[in-house]
């Protein structure tokens, strides 16, 4: 008989506190990010530096060096080179990657000398059609990039290469960390985290 | 099909008829492409014979043509729900072979990585217990907890699911700037969450009647069907690869193994099997403490060339992952190409029990079953 | 509706009354049908899904109209142009059969409701019964749906529903006795009048097993209803989509209008059974005026009902069908019985009824209300999302 | 013919075409269901007589009890859905002349007993009171009997259907 | 129990089928007898200073070169909290092992896997199926020497890289 | 019997059909469940005589009380009928009612 | 009163003329095209195997039996109910009430028994202990397994 | 009897058609139809954060009253075949959505023997979303292209053109 009763109590109570952390999510702000159209700012503004949406390459400073298409384990790249005989200069001739078939891991952007081909925070590719999902980055053969010994000084060139060295200084590198990480630079960026971490203390 | 005994003149004796069910490959709770072939009368079921390889996706094989580096991202498809364990297992099996040491910071590094996984992981898999009981919203909350693990991780390595963070000697990217404190005010939102879990689902009497003494596995079974991880904790057994052979720098950090106690039903019941998994996020939330606190400076990843050629042999590799001891067998043959790769996975072992745990239970407790062995099916079928 | 129809017959005295009674019904009907029940069903599941995904965390669909507004008639014009397939193993004539059954023993439980003190369709001597009655309806076509789809998903649902609904009769019946006995009489309008405005003169607070009552009234309701934590024979984890796995479009939905339907049904009973129904204090003579806030009332009062099954159903798992069987049978079937005997007793004992007892009922439910705020003040306060970033919102 | 006429015609019509789908349908969950149809004809025959309390019943107890057992039956005895409707017993042809002729002789028999007499009073009160108080007071004794009935009936079918299960 | 300790007690019972401690880098083993293999791991279990009661892994691995299909039991006991390897060859054209499954309920399912995949034939076993791939797949994919087929049910297997088209931007 | 007003020759008509339309379903069905139907139409026919009856002739509720009895009966004759019907399916395998008297001892 | 009864019957048939309608304006512009693929029954992808005609479990039925008695007392009792309170305004409740709980009473002897008997539990083995009861020969074979089980919960 | 594709185009029509498509793009029912890791993102994208219901999309169980399926996966040869099972038992109109590398062209997997490369070799398909998986905004978009499919068709208005569901066989 007591279990008989203890279960009729057991239900209530353990329903009516259920009831009651439901009904606590009616003071709570909803978690939606309204995608499209609703949103303070454009969600691939708001992803994080290191996100691997679509691949994207810099011709102006791919040195030609195919190390991507072979680091890329399910050959999703394919790149062409030719050499032009008069100038003694590689030619890009094509450099396509297939990015219905891309895995998104970043293995091609690792090896990459000068971040030439990296990942954007682009994700919004549907289409009705697979064939447009080929990137085709080169229209007309363009030449290599070729790093010069004393650094970079083409005005034109130096911001992308710039945003590429960043790129590549954000993989970890073995003997020396890049940069120690710097415990300041959150609040920097958002001031408010911080301060709700020590809020958030229960 | 049915069942007929016969009388010696030939006349049938009544028997409810055998109904053949199929349930799966897509059914809502199937979790994945999961078949199971039911053969019930009425509501109870004579057996549920599990039929898997809807998503055998050859993962081994492709091992033997990826070469290691490029087989990481693969990892991440086996166990897509914690891929950050899987990574690390693959890693640590190739660094055995080549005689690779990880630098410190790059272990602590993993071990976040991988005790967040964890709690992803445990949360779709609490979550999907609810929602597979009949109360969805558990589950979206966990889902939106996911959701703050997943921010965390995408910003750590980029990807929301598939994160091919680790590398062979270490780790591909260090800790961005400003992620220990994200992960602190993570944890301090985490840790009230799982207790309004608790409020909300697992002390549900509904909840509780439905799990408790459901599908028994005593400490025996368990161990025979070499059932991993939560699934044989729940049945008594405390054995957690991270303690008891442990890896990476787990031996640094102070944490429980929970087991199954009974407190509803008997040890080793779906409800021991779902709380075992609560309480492993309250642990893997105390080891993200400790390693936030305790992280070194240093190199997160060990010079490895880019043409890994590790020499021949082989090693088993075991790794705590979210569905219990993953036993990798690698073997190399001296090429860039892994000559054999096997994993035994904890869905796996889980999914040979359901047969025999299935007999006279009902349609519904099939489905609390699969869930509170909280099975993946690439786990299952690779 | 009798006496205005009379008034308008008298009005035409050289057609037959008969003529314009029928006409007046069917009038009335159609008026009933087309311009409440379907829309508050459809209604309720725009409501329904709004107040799951706050409970869940999120908005629900606010795209499709002002706040999505109209996204029930978008579900239902798009399952109008679903096609309708007919499986080739069913057997056809009562597969076609079945929702029509379904949605016409729904429709016909709104005869009797009292939406006002003169808005009823048909106060019939024997409401609450015609109610009861009539909602086996609904069996009979779930059995039908389930057993001609030739599926067995279909069929172990059809069952279970069907076994769900007729097991619940029995307590749902014991329920409804002691507000029977404290109005003596079965009309709805007899049960409401039996009541006041004021909490303290609802049956729900005459004595506790009139709350009891009350408690089990609803709880049965929804298993009635196959409302979770009772919704076993749709249940989506196990059984696909239960009875109604194999029909497609338009006669799928013809399902869920009876559901929804039903819920506000349920509503309606529980307030006439035992909240005092559409009972507004008499504020003005204008008859217009308190038909309006009647019906007002009972609207909400009702909709508040339905609000709490969809709020139940955002909570709670889903009983076994062993489970809902020893719960029906072994718990409220004799808490129901018992009940029936102890309202019965405190009539005979207090056969005037005793304010005292009202007022210690009020105060504890009052009490359970506070209690319940307080759980959810402390849920929030543990748990203040509002803390924590989201995407879009401070990132870089 | 005033509305009321309509209103039993139609009833009748609706009680007499069910019974002959109970009848005559090949299918017995055909039967089954024009047996709904027959029911609701004849609730709604009691109703014309002023009997709603028992109308109500009817549909409540028949098509909500009755009729679901007798779904379940057939449900649960799938196989011999398609019965013919020869019976080595008594054939079609007989049975039907049988009844016919049953159905000459009774009527025969009610016009010849010129009993019919002009219709009372409809009771202005609901039908429910006046069974509820013969229950309570004439029939005391019948209504507690039913009890001990019914008793006896969930024991005795309870354990008749057990037996299949126990083995 | 380290390696050599297992291999010294499992010779003296069991005699030739037992061969030595078979070292490769990293990892130890015992190499047994095919067709006797269910008795060991009876023995493995039921010592009591083994208490092998779990087999932790079953994997087989062709090696072509040598002719064999190699399948591996790994043992933990969960009393002793010990491993142990243990392997056998089979022969790759009529590869047979018998089975462990009663030995250990979970080789039931390994051993489906391993048939799957590689063909080998475990004798004895109570449902020796296919597990992962479909009952109509030809071939055993996890051989070195296996081809893809073309197609199957009329789904080819092979996809045009769209790399390979021509330009259509 | 006239057309004009329904008495209470016109319910016994309706009554008398059902009874027959029962006692042939009764006769003709092999199926018992089908007979069992058939059992419960009668039953309904006598309802509709006692109400009737009842009506046209007192104003009491005797009529109607022994309708509610008649339908009590009915409930019970069909659930143990059918729990029959099942005893005997689960010798046979087939409600044949015709195979009965075959089967007897 | 029977006007409002013909309330019920248009109701009725409104309910079905909405269905009707809806079937109607979704023919005019549903397309349809019935395919022998798209005909087959749903089975979760795999092609079914024989009908779903077929018997279903008796637990069903004898819930279904118990329910006919109780659905039977509910009706009996509704009359007593209603005209409660008039006896008792007229003096009479004591011997109404001690009718309806003799009434009652003698039912609960029945759902005494029945609960007794175990008629009301699904399986009698799910909730106090793990193993099934073998509903036929087919299943003794199967239990042995989880009894075993069960055993060593409480070694 | 049905009015389909039956009416010359009038502004009157063309405007019953864009009410009726944009009933039809309100309420895209799809089929719960996870395989692999995209069904995680799936699931996702009903979820909290994504929340599908915003649009009226919402998950369903069975292919009878799905609008759409939403290929969210790996598509292997043994599950090749139930996936035209159950889209051939979708009511028209019907729609498929590849999600993912898998399910496009079978991304990383084409390497395998098991996967079939992609799922338009077995169903048509509408919209490839291509990521892996893609995150839920990715799907998101994916959806809102095929509202803007839908948005295009012709119902009653008589045209050339046959209907998407015809087209696409
Ligand atoms: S991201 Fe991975 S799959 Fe894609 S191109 Fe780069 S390496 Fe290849
Ligand atoms: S993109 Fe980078 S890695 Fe690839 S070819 Fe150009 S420079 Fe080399
Ligand atoms: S596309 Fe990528 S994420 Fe999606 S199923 Fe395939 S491997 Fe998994």
């Amino acid at each position: 008989m007591s279990a008989y009763v203890g279960n009729i109590v057991d239900s209530v109570t353990s329903i009516f506190d259920g009831m009651a952390v439901t009904f606590s999510h009616f003071f709570r702000r909803p978690y939606t990010v309204q995608y499209p159209d609703r949103m303070p700012v454009r969600v691939q503004d708001a992803l994080p530096y290191r996100y691997r949406g679509f691949l994207e390459v810099d011709l102006e400073i791919c040195t030609g060096c195919l190390a991507c298409e072979r680091a890329c384990p399910i050959d999703c790249i394919a790149i062409d080179v030719l050499k032009n005989k008069e100038t003694k200069q590689n030619l890009l001739v094509r450099f396509d990657i297939d990015l219905a078939k891309c895995m998104y891991c970043g293995l091609c952007s690792e090896p990459c000398p000068t971040g030439s081909i990296h990942h954007t925070r682009e994700f919004e590719g549907a289409d009705y059609s697979l064939e447009s999902m080929v990137r085709r980055f080169v229209l007309d053969p363009v030449e290599t990039y070729k790093p010069k010994k004393s650094g970079e000084d083409d005005p034109a060139i130096v911001p992308i290469l710039e945003r590429g060295m960043r790129y590549v200084n954000e993989f970890a590198v073995p003997e020396a960390p890049p940069k120690p990480p710097k415990k300041d630079a959150a609040p920097a960026v958002k001031p408010a985290v911080g301060a709700a971490a020590a809020e958030g203390q229960p | 099909m049915s069942l007929e005994l016969e009388f010696d003149d030939g006349r049938e004796v009544f028997a409810t008829e055998e109904m053949t069910l199929n349930m799966g490959p897509q059914h809502p709770s199937t979790h994945g492409v999961l078949r199971f072939i039911i053969r019930a009368d009425g509501e109870v079921m004579r057996s549920a014979k599990a039929d898997v390889g809807y998503l055998h996706r050859s993962i081994e094989k492709i091992a033997e043509k990826v070469g290691w580096h490029g087989f990481m991202p693969y990892t991440d498809r086996v166990d897509y729900v914690a891929a950050m364990t899987t990574n690390q297992a693959w890693a640590i099996a190739a660094e055995a072979l080549g005689g690779v040491t990880v630098p410190r910071r790059g272990e602590y590094c993993r071990v976040i990585a991988a005790e967040l996984g964890r709690i992803c992981s445990h949360l779709l898999a609490a979550g999907a217990m609810g929602m597979d009981i009949g109360a969805i919203t558990p589950f979206t909350h966990a889902v939106r907890e996911r959701e703050l693990i997943n921010d965390l991780l995408e910003e750590l390595c980029g990807a929301r699911l598939t994160f091919n963070y680790m590398r062979i000697g270490g780790v591909a990217w260090d800790l961005p700037p400003g992620f220990d404190a994200k992960v602190l005010r993570f944890l301090n939102h985490f840790e009230p969450y799982v207790d309004e879990l608790d409020d909300l689902l697992s002390n549900n009497k509904i909840y509780i009647e439905r799990l408790a003494n459901v599908a028994v596995v005593s400490r025996e079974r368990a161990i025979a069907y070499c059932l991993v991880g939560p699934n044989l904790r729940a049945s008594g057994v405390r054995y957690d690869i991270r303690k008891h052979l442990p890896y990476s720098v787990y031996p640094e950090f102070d944490f429980e193994v929970p087991i199954g106690t009974g407190r509803h039903g008997s040890v080793g019941d779906c409800w021991d099997r779902y709380i075992v998994r609560l309480d492993e996020m309250r642990q893997s939330a105390r080891i993200l403490r400790q390693a936030l606190e305790g992280l070194p400076e240093g190199p997160v990843i060990a010079k490895v060339p880019r043409n890994y050629k590790p020499a021949a042999g082989e090693v088993h590799v075991h790794v705590e992952t979210p569905r219990g001891d993953q036993s990798w067998y690698v073997v190399a043959d001296g090429t860039e190409y892994p000559y054999r790769v096997h994993i035994r996975t904890g869905s796996f072992a889980a999914m040979s029990i359901i047969e025999e745990l299935s007999r006279g239970l009902m349609v519904a407790d099939l489905v609390a079953l699969i869930a509170s062995f909280d099975i993946v099916a690439p786990e299952v079928d690779r | 509706m009798r006496a205005y129809l009379d008034a308008v017959a008298a009005g035409y005295p050289s057609t037959s009354p008969a003529l314009v009674y029928l006409l007046g019904m069917l009038a009335f009907g159609a008026l009933v049908v087309f311009v409440f029940i379907l829309p508050v069903a459809g209604i309720t599941s725009w409501v329904e899904r709004r107040v799951w995904a706050r409970i869940q965390s999120r908005i629900g669909p606010n795209r499709v109209g002002p706040g999505g507004f109209l996204q029930w008639l978008a579900d239902g014009l798009k399952n109008l142009l679903k096609e309708d397939v007919i499986p080739a193993a069913v057997d056809v004539p009562m597969f076609r059969l079945a929702p029509y059954v379904v949605v016409a023993g729904f429709c016909a439980a709104f005869v009797a409701l009292p939406f006002a003190g003169s808005l009823i369709i048909a106060d019939l001597n024997i409401g609450i019964l015609y109610i009861s009655a009539i909602t086996s309806l609904v069996v009979i076509g779930i059995l039908m749906a389930g057993w001609s789809s030739n599926n067995k998903w279909s069929m172990l649902g059809g069952i279970r529903s069907a076994t769900q609904i007729i097991c619940y009769e029995i307590p749902v019946g014991l329920s409804i006795f002691p507000a029977v006995l404290l109005s003596g009489t079965l009309s709805m309008q007899g049960i409401v009048a039996a009541q006041g405005w004021a909490p303290t003169s609802w049956h729900m607070f005459h004595s506790p097993f009139a709350f009891v009552a009350f408690v089990m009234f609803f709880v049965g309701a929804l298993a009635e209803g196959n409302r979770t934590p009772f919704d076993l024979p749709e249940a989506d984890s196990e059984l696909v989509a239960g009875f109604a796995t194999e029909y497609s479009g338009m006669r799928s939905l013809l399902f869920f209008l009876a559901e929804w339907g039903n819920l506000y049904v349920i509503g309606v009973l529980v307030s006439t059974l035992f909240m005092g129904g559409w009972q507004v204090p008499h504020f003005t003579d204008n008859a217009v005026v308190l038909t309006v806030a009647q019906f007002a009332t009972m609207f909400l009062k009702a909709y508040f009902w339905v609000f709490v099954a969809m709020w139940v159903r955002a909570t709670l798992p889903r009983v076994r069908v062993d489970q809902f069987m020893t719960l029906c049978w072994k718990y409220m079937v004799p808490i129901g019985l018992v009940n029936v005997i102890g309202a019965a007793t405190v009539m005979v004992l207090l056969p005037d009824g005793s304010i005292v007892l009202r007022l210690i009922m009020v105060t504890v439910a009052v009490a359970i209300l506070v209690q319940f705020a307080r759980r959810v003040l402390f849920h929030l306060h543990r748990a203040d999302y509002g803390r924590l970033g989201r995407i879009g919102e401070g990132a870089a | 013919m005033t509305a009321a006429d309509a209103m039993f015609l139609a009833l009748a019509a609706t009680a007499v075409i069910g019974a002959a789908g109970v009848a005559f349908s090949r299918h017995i969950l055909y039967s089954a269901l024009s047996l709904m149809v027959a029911l609701f004809g004849v609730a709604g025959l009691f109703v014309t007589l002023s009997a709603d309390f028992v109308a109500g019943v009817q549909v409540l107890i028949y098509v909500g009890g009755v009729l679901v057992i007798t779904l379940f039956a057939v449900m649960l005895t799938q196989g011999i859905q398609n019965v013919e409707v020869s019976n080595r017993a008594v054939g079609s042809v007989a049975a039907g002349l049988l009844t016919a002729g049953l159905f000459v002789v009774l009527l025969r028999a009610m016009s010849s007993a010129q009993w019919v007499k002009p219709p009372a009073d409809v009771p202005t009160q609901t039908s429910t009171y006046g069974i509820g108080n013969a229950l309570l007071g004439q029939y005391v004794l019948p209504f507690e009997v039913a009890s001990l009935v019914l008793l006896a009936v969930l024991v005795g079918a309870v354990v008749l259907t057990r037996k299949e299960t126990a083995e | 129990m380290n390696t050599a300790a297992i291999q010294q007690l499992l010779h003296e019972r069991f005699g030739s089928g037992v061969g030595p401690v078979e070292s490769a880098r990293l990892s130890d083993a015992v190499e047994v007898d095919p067709l006797s293999v269910d008795e060991i791991a009876l023995f493995l279990r039921d010592q009591p200073d083994l208490a092998f009661d779990c087999l932790n892994n079953l994997s087989g691995t062709d090696r072509p070169a040598r002719g064999k299909i190699q399948v591996t039991y790994e043992l933990f006991s969960y009393v002793h909290r010990h491993a142990f390897v243990l392997k056998v060859d089979a022969r790759r054209d009529r590869p047979q092992v018998k089975t462990v499954e009663n030995v250990w309920p979970a080789a039931n399912w390994l051993e489906r896997e391993v048939y799957d995949l590689l063909g080998v034939v475990f004798l004895g076993h109570s449902d020796l199926r296919r597990l992962l791939l479909p009952d109509d797949w030809i071939g055993y994919p996890l051989r070195k020497d296996y081809v893809e087929a073309p197609e199957y049910h009329g789904i080819s297997t092979v996809r045009e890289s769209i790399l390979a088209l021509p330009e259509r931007r | 019997m006239s057309m004009t007003t329904v008495g209470l020759a016109h319910y016994l008509v309706v009554s008398v059909v059902l009874l027959c339309l029962g006692l042939y379903c009764v006769l003709t069905r092999r199926n018992a469940i089908g007979v069992l139907m058939g059992i419960e139409l009668i039953l309904n026919s006598a309802g509709i005589n006692f109400v009737a009856v009842s009506r046209y002739g007192s104003a009491g509720f005797d009529g109607q009380v022994f309708a509610v009895f008649i339908i009590m009966l009915a409930a019970a004759e069909s659930a143990i009928g059918l729990a029959v019907v099942l005893g005997i399916y689960r010798r046979m395998r087939a409600i044949d009612t015709s195979r009965l008297t075959t089967l007897q001892g | 009163m029977q006007f409002d009864y013909a309330n019920v019957l248009v109701f009725l048939g409104l309910g079905a003329f909405l269905c009707a309608l809806m079937m109607y304006l979704g023919a005019l512009l549903r397309p349809a095209n019935p395919e022998r693929a798209k005909l087959t029954t749903y089975e979760c992808g795999i092609e079914v195997e024989g009908s779903s005609w077929i018997n279903f479990n008796i637990r069903f039925y004898v819930v279904a039996l118990v329910f006919v008695i109780f659905d039977v007392e509910v009706a009996f009792v509704y009359p007593v109910v209603t005209v409660f309170k008039q006896w008792v305004a007229d003096g009479h409740g004591l011997f109404a009430l001690s009718e309806i709980v003799l009434f009652i009473a003698i039912l609960v002897c029945g759902l005494v028994y029945v609960w007794c008997k175990g008629d009301l539990d699904w399986m009698k083995a799910v909730t106090p202990s793990p193993v099934p009861a073998p509903s036929s020969a087919s299943t003794a074979r199967g239990v042995a397994p989880v009894a075993q089980g069960r055993a060593d919960v409480a070694a | 009897m049905s009015l389909l594709n039956t009416v010359p185009e009038m502004v009157l029509t063309t405007k019953v058609d864009q009410l009726l498509n944009w009933t039809r793009k309100s309420s895209l029912w799809y089929m719960l139809f996870g395989l692999a890791c995209c069904a995680i993102e799936m699931m996702q994208t009903g979820g909290p954060r994504a929340d599908l219901d915003r649009f009226g999309m919402a998950p369903r169980a069975t292919p009878r009253v799905s609008d759409l399926m939403i290929v969210a996966g790996t598509l292997t040869l043994k599950m090749a075949l139930r996936t035209k099972v159950l889209y051939e038992q979708m009511p028209d109109p019907k729609y498929v959505l590849s999600m993912g590398s898998c399910s496009n062209c079978g991304g990383l997997f084409q390497l395998a023997y098991s996967v079939c490369d992609g799922v338009d070799k077995v169903i048509p398909v509408d919209v490839y979303v291509p990521g892996c998986p893609p995150r839920p905004e990715a799907l998101t978009e994916g959806l809102m292209l095929l509202q803007k499919k839908m948005m295009q068709e012709r119902w009653l208005v008589r045209e050339p053109r046959p209907r998407a569901g015809a087209a696409r066989a």
